[in-house]
């Protein structure tokens, strides 16, 4: 019977049925939540891990769920990017799951706030594991009104651990992003109506093989696209994002920017390919356009943010157009355009939380974030501040990084294909980045000795997972073939 | 079937509640409103052979989501008159992040 | 002239999909842009229930389930959304009083 | 007050401004429209749908409702997740109250609460109808939970201290139970062998009876919940750190 359980295919299932195991005990045993949250994220990432090894040893996977054959019921698939996004969400949750144990505890430690914060802990890893779960559904689905629903689930416990602070600022913006994500999932649900209109199916391998144009499936894929672009926040509706990522908790924020903005851009790059023959040239190059502009004003408006976590914030805008400048180099063979954009997806992924996480850990600390004054945290928190500079190294691009790994895949097809413009982008990109990250990396190292202690004991798990995560998108430039080997499975 | 005079004063109808749900200057005359308006969605997909979606409708999106809006709007209105807030530590600036 | 209810039903849900927009996009009160999304909502269930009654022959049984879920996810969606909005309608409230409070001890 | 008095030509402008910026969207929703409408009027390809295969499996599912069949057996995954989406909104909604609800008004009408006495054993039977109903007609879990959601309601309504007096995680428990089931069934029917969710078709019939029960209950829980809004209290609150909650000592 357990042989059953662990059948090669099975593995398909568990990444997201234990989170939602996890979430439902860490709701009931409301005491120390704690425990099953972090035994049950650890499990998650062991059963990730199996995952992808079974990917590459058995090729890619496919799960019948209820055993009905797709049209009729629903399937999951687990193809080289499905998995690697899963394998990105286990290894960027599994560090952020250790830093939240630390961070709850430390913050529970200051009396005067206790109970908040125990309530606040309490009703963090019930739906952080919720997300998680929800997140691998979404990669894994392979059904476009299954993907409405996890989107749904994502979104939801996205606002829940938005709001979770409590804070004035933290509950508008939640507002504000609750009713975002409301209009991104109608507008993804409606193209869905008619998608199944057109083609009486919902599954995406059987749309995407029946596909022909005309003025429905046109709609369709124009209300799924600006859905998916209002979740993920590209540049013109990037608005409700800083705030929200800025005023959450720190382990919410590198929740937020870490992981669930790549779940529905995710879901955008696997539509807009499969209706690639459709869109052409012109579609591409405005989402080509927009990920320009939100580069460069991403990257101003980090520049010239006060706070530390509002900065990181921008940040992530101006990241975030990395990911769709990649669609003009689709014309030459979505393979390799593939692997570079989720290259830099999973660096991203692990750069960021790690920069949220140090940022949160400093915010804890000094008890602000205001970047002018942070003179002495290198003092403080030495571990932290190399694990920020390490995270901005990858996200500049600099050699040693996986972000360098990912840019030079663009450059190389940008100037393979001769798209100058692309490349000075990309340039002028990596240039502003470093401008904004030595602005906040300067002030964090600048020697200055400062008197008495810290405002609380900080855990030293938080420290070490922010460093570990900063180690892996810099060990993300050695083992490259690896994740480019599993990204490559493919059929 | 073919299309009767029926369908088309609901379809109208539907239109036109939405519409004063939305500009409507009474906030509680608007949730009325809408409840009617869900009321008469689920008449609408009972003409669409659709019984047990209608039934849902009905208690669901239009009964209980109303409920939900009434109480709601209790809730902000006793506010209004000064009602005092259990937890009001939490409006301080510069607490935790 | 002959037409089936489809067209009739499918407009009005596109039409009030997209009033309920005009509404979210104009309306101050939250609690209004509330009520516009579920306007939204209930359009594109409408779409759906019309796609599953084709042209009456065969009802499909998929749309009227997916509504079916819809609407759950929805009620869900829109008490998260009320709950949300009543914490900041009283946060705000809340600090207006306490600032008129300070105001009037200056004094 | 004083914001209000603005200037006569900055407020003009202002509103001018207004103006314009509602024309534009005035302008575009009515592109939007058009777009919609033309995209639904032109003739497309127009298959069947499932409505086919779902006829030829019903044999197989067990029940012999359609859309029972649908959503409880072909895609019984998706409601799997929907019931999570309302677990999600419970929690989120504690989460979001302060432990003790705002102070209510403790009238109740006598007449009111008796009626409420008689009204809501009637709405359990209609709802165990409906539940009944709902593998061969209209009605089912989803209809079934809501009838017992508005009974819930109604007993919040006439006694407001129902969910705050209820045995502390009861209610949690109540909540989590209906998932924990329809969990195991779906991992059950792997460690027998079969797919995640599948059913034996001996067996297809109680499996989903069963599982119709239980959506029923957690819905109609949730959605009393919902309504209730807050979370119910507990003594390790109260008395936390052995000082009184935030609130208790300040002035009203």
């Amino acid at each position: 019977m357990m042989g059953l359980l662990l059948k090669n295919d099975c593995w398909l299932i568990w990444p997201f049925v234990l989170p939602l195991f996890g979430a439902l005990l860490s709701f009931l045993f409301k005491q120390r939540p704690r425990l099953p949250g972090l035994i049950v994220a650890l499990l998650t990432t062991l059963s990730s891990g199996v995952l992808a090894w079974k990917l590459v040893r058995h090729g890619v996977g496919r799960y019948d769920l209820g055993g009905w054959q797709p049209p009729l019921g629903i399937s999951l698939r687990g193809d080289g990017p499905a998995v690697l996004m899963v394998l990105m969400t286990a290894v960027t949750g599994l560090a952020i799951s250790i830093y939240a144990g630390g961070y709850f505890r430390s913050r529970i430690a200051k009396v005067e706030d206790e109970r908040r914060h125990i309530i606040q802990e309490r009703f963090f890893w019930p739906l952080w594991l919720l997300l998680w779960g929800a997140l691998n559904g979404l990669f894994l689905s392979a059904d476009i009104f299954n993907m409405y629903i996890t989107l749904e689930l994502v979104a939801l416990s996205s606002v829940g651990l938005t709001v979770l602070s409590g804070k004035p600022a933290s509950q508008v913006a939640g507002m504000r992003y609750l009713l975002v994500s409301i209009l991104g999932s109608l507008s993804f649900l409606l193209g869905v109506g008619f998608l199944y209109k057109a083609f009486g199916s919902l599954d995406l391998a059987t749309i995407q093989a029946a596909l022909s144009f005309s003025p429905p499936v046109a709609m369709a894929m124009a209300l799924i696209s600006v859905g998916l672009l209002l979740k993920s926040a590209l540049f013109p509706f990037h608005f409700w994002l800083p705030p929200a990522h800025a005023n959450a908790l720190a382990p919410v924020s590198a929740i937020l920017s870490g992981l669930v903005v790549k779940g529905s851009w995710y879901l955008f790059f696997r539509f807009w390919l499969g209706f690639l023959p459709l869109i052409g040239d012109g579609g591409n190059a405005v989402m080509a356009a927009l990920g320009g502009a939100a580069i460069i004003w991403g990257a101003f408006q980090a520049f010239s943010q006060q706070r530390l976590k509002m900065l990181v914030a921008y940040s992530t805008v101006a990241q975030i157009g990395y990911l769709f400048i990649i669609f003009p180099l689709t014309g030459a063979g979505a393979g390799p355009a593939a692997s570079a954009v989720f290259y830099f997806a999973i660096s991203h992924s692990c750069a960021k939380a790690a920069m949220f996480l140090a940022a949160g850990t400093i915010f804890l600390q000094m008890g602000h974030d205001r970047i002018r004054d942070l003179a002495g945290v290198r003092q403080l928190l030495p571990i932290t501040s190399f694990a920020f500079a390490l995270g901005g190294l990858s996200l500049m691009g600099l050699p040693p990084s996986g972000g360098f790994i990912a840019k030079y895949m663009y450059l190389s097809m940008a100037v393979s294909q001769d798209r100058w413009w692309l490349v000075l982008l990309i340039v002028i990109g990596s240039g502003l980045t470093a401008a904004y990250i030595f602005r906040a990396v300067s002030h964090i190292l600048s020697p200055k000795m400062v008197h008495g202690q810290g405002q609380v004991v900080v855990a030293p798990c938080m420290e070490w997972s922010a460093l570990a995560l900063a180690l892996v998108a810099i060990l993300l430039g050695f083992i490259a073939p690896l994740p480019l080997a599993l990204l490559g499975v493919t059929g | 079937m073919v299309v009767s005079a029926f369908d088309i004063i609901l379809c109208l109808t539907l239109v036109w509640l939405a519409w004063h749900v939305l500009t409507s200057q009474d906030l509680f005359k608007a949730v009325v409103l809408f409840i009617s308006f869900g009321l008469l969605m689920a008449l609408s997909w009972v003409r669409l052979q659709a019984p047990d979606v209608a039934l849902a409708e009905a208690a669901i999106g239009s009964g209980l989501t109303g409920a939900l809006f009434l109480s709601a709007l209790r809730r902000m209105t006793s506010h209004r008159r000064g009602e005092r807030r259990l937890d009001c530590d939490e409006v301080r600036e510069d607490e935790g992040q | 002239m002959s037409v089936s209810p489809t067209f009739v039903y499918g407009l009005t849900g596109l039409f009030l999909f997209v009033v309920g927009l005009g509404g979210l996009i104009s309306c101050p009160q939250l609690l209004r842009k509330i009520l516009a999304v579920n306007i939204m909502v209930s359009g594109v269930f409408l779409f759906l229930v019309t796609i599953g009654y084709g042209h009456g022959v065969i009802i499909d049984p998929v749309p009227h389930a997916m509504v079916l879920t819809g609407i759950v996810v929805s009620v869900s969606g829109t008490a998260v959304a009320l709950a949300l909005a009543c914490r900041v309608h009283e946060t705000f409230n809340m600090s207006d009083l306490l600032k008129r409070r300070t105001r009037s001890n200056d004094r | 007050m004083r914001c209000v008095k603005m200037k006569g030509s900055e407020a003009s402008g202002k509103r001018r401004h207004i103006s314009l910026l509602s024309l534009l969207s005035l302008v575009m929703l009515a592109g939007l429209s058009a777009a919609l409408a033309w995209a639904f009027l032109t003739p497309g390809p127009d298959p069947l749908g499932l409505a086919h295969r779902v006829d030829a499996a019903l044999a197989e599912s067990g029940v012999e409702s359609r859309v029972t069949a649908v959503l409880l057996n072909y895609r019984a995954y998706d409601t799997l997740l929907e019931c999570f989406v309302l677990f999600l909104g419970v929690a989120i909604v504690w989460s979001l109250q302060p432990s003790r609800p705002v102070r209510q008004e403790p009238r109740v009408d006598p007449v009111l609460s008796s009626l409420v006495r008689l009204l809501v054993p009637l709405m359990v039977l209609v709802g165990g109808y409906l539940l009944w109903a709902g593998s061969s007609q209209a009605g089912g879990a989803f209809q079934a939970g809501a009838i017992l959601g508005a009974a819930g309601v109604l007993l919040i309504l006439t006694s407001s201290r129902l969910l705050s007096t209820m045995p502390k995680g009861l209610l949690a428990w109540g909540i989590c139970l209906g998932l924990f089931f329809f969990l195991a069934v779906a991992v059950g029917a792997v460690a027998l062998g079969g797919n995640f969710l599948e059913y034996r078709r001996s067996s297809a019939t109680m499996i989903i009876i069963a599982l119709e029960v239980v959506a029923a209950f957690s819905i109609g829980l949730s959605l009393a919940v919902f309504f209730g809004g807050s979370r119910p209290e507990e003594p390790s609150e109260r008395t936390a750190a052995g000082r009184p909650p935030h609130g208790e000592g300040e002035e009203p």
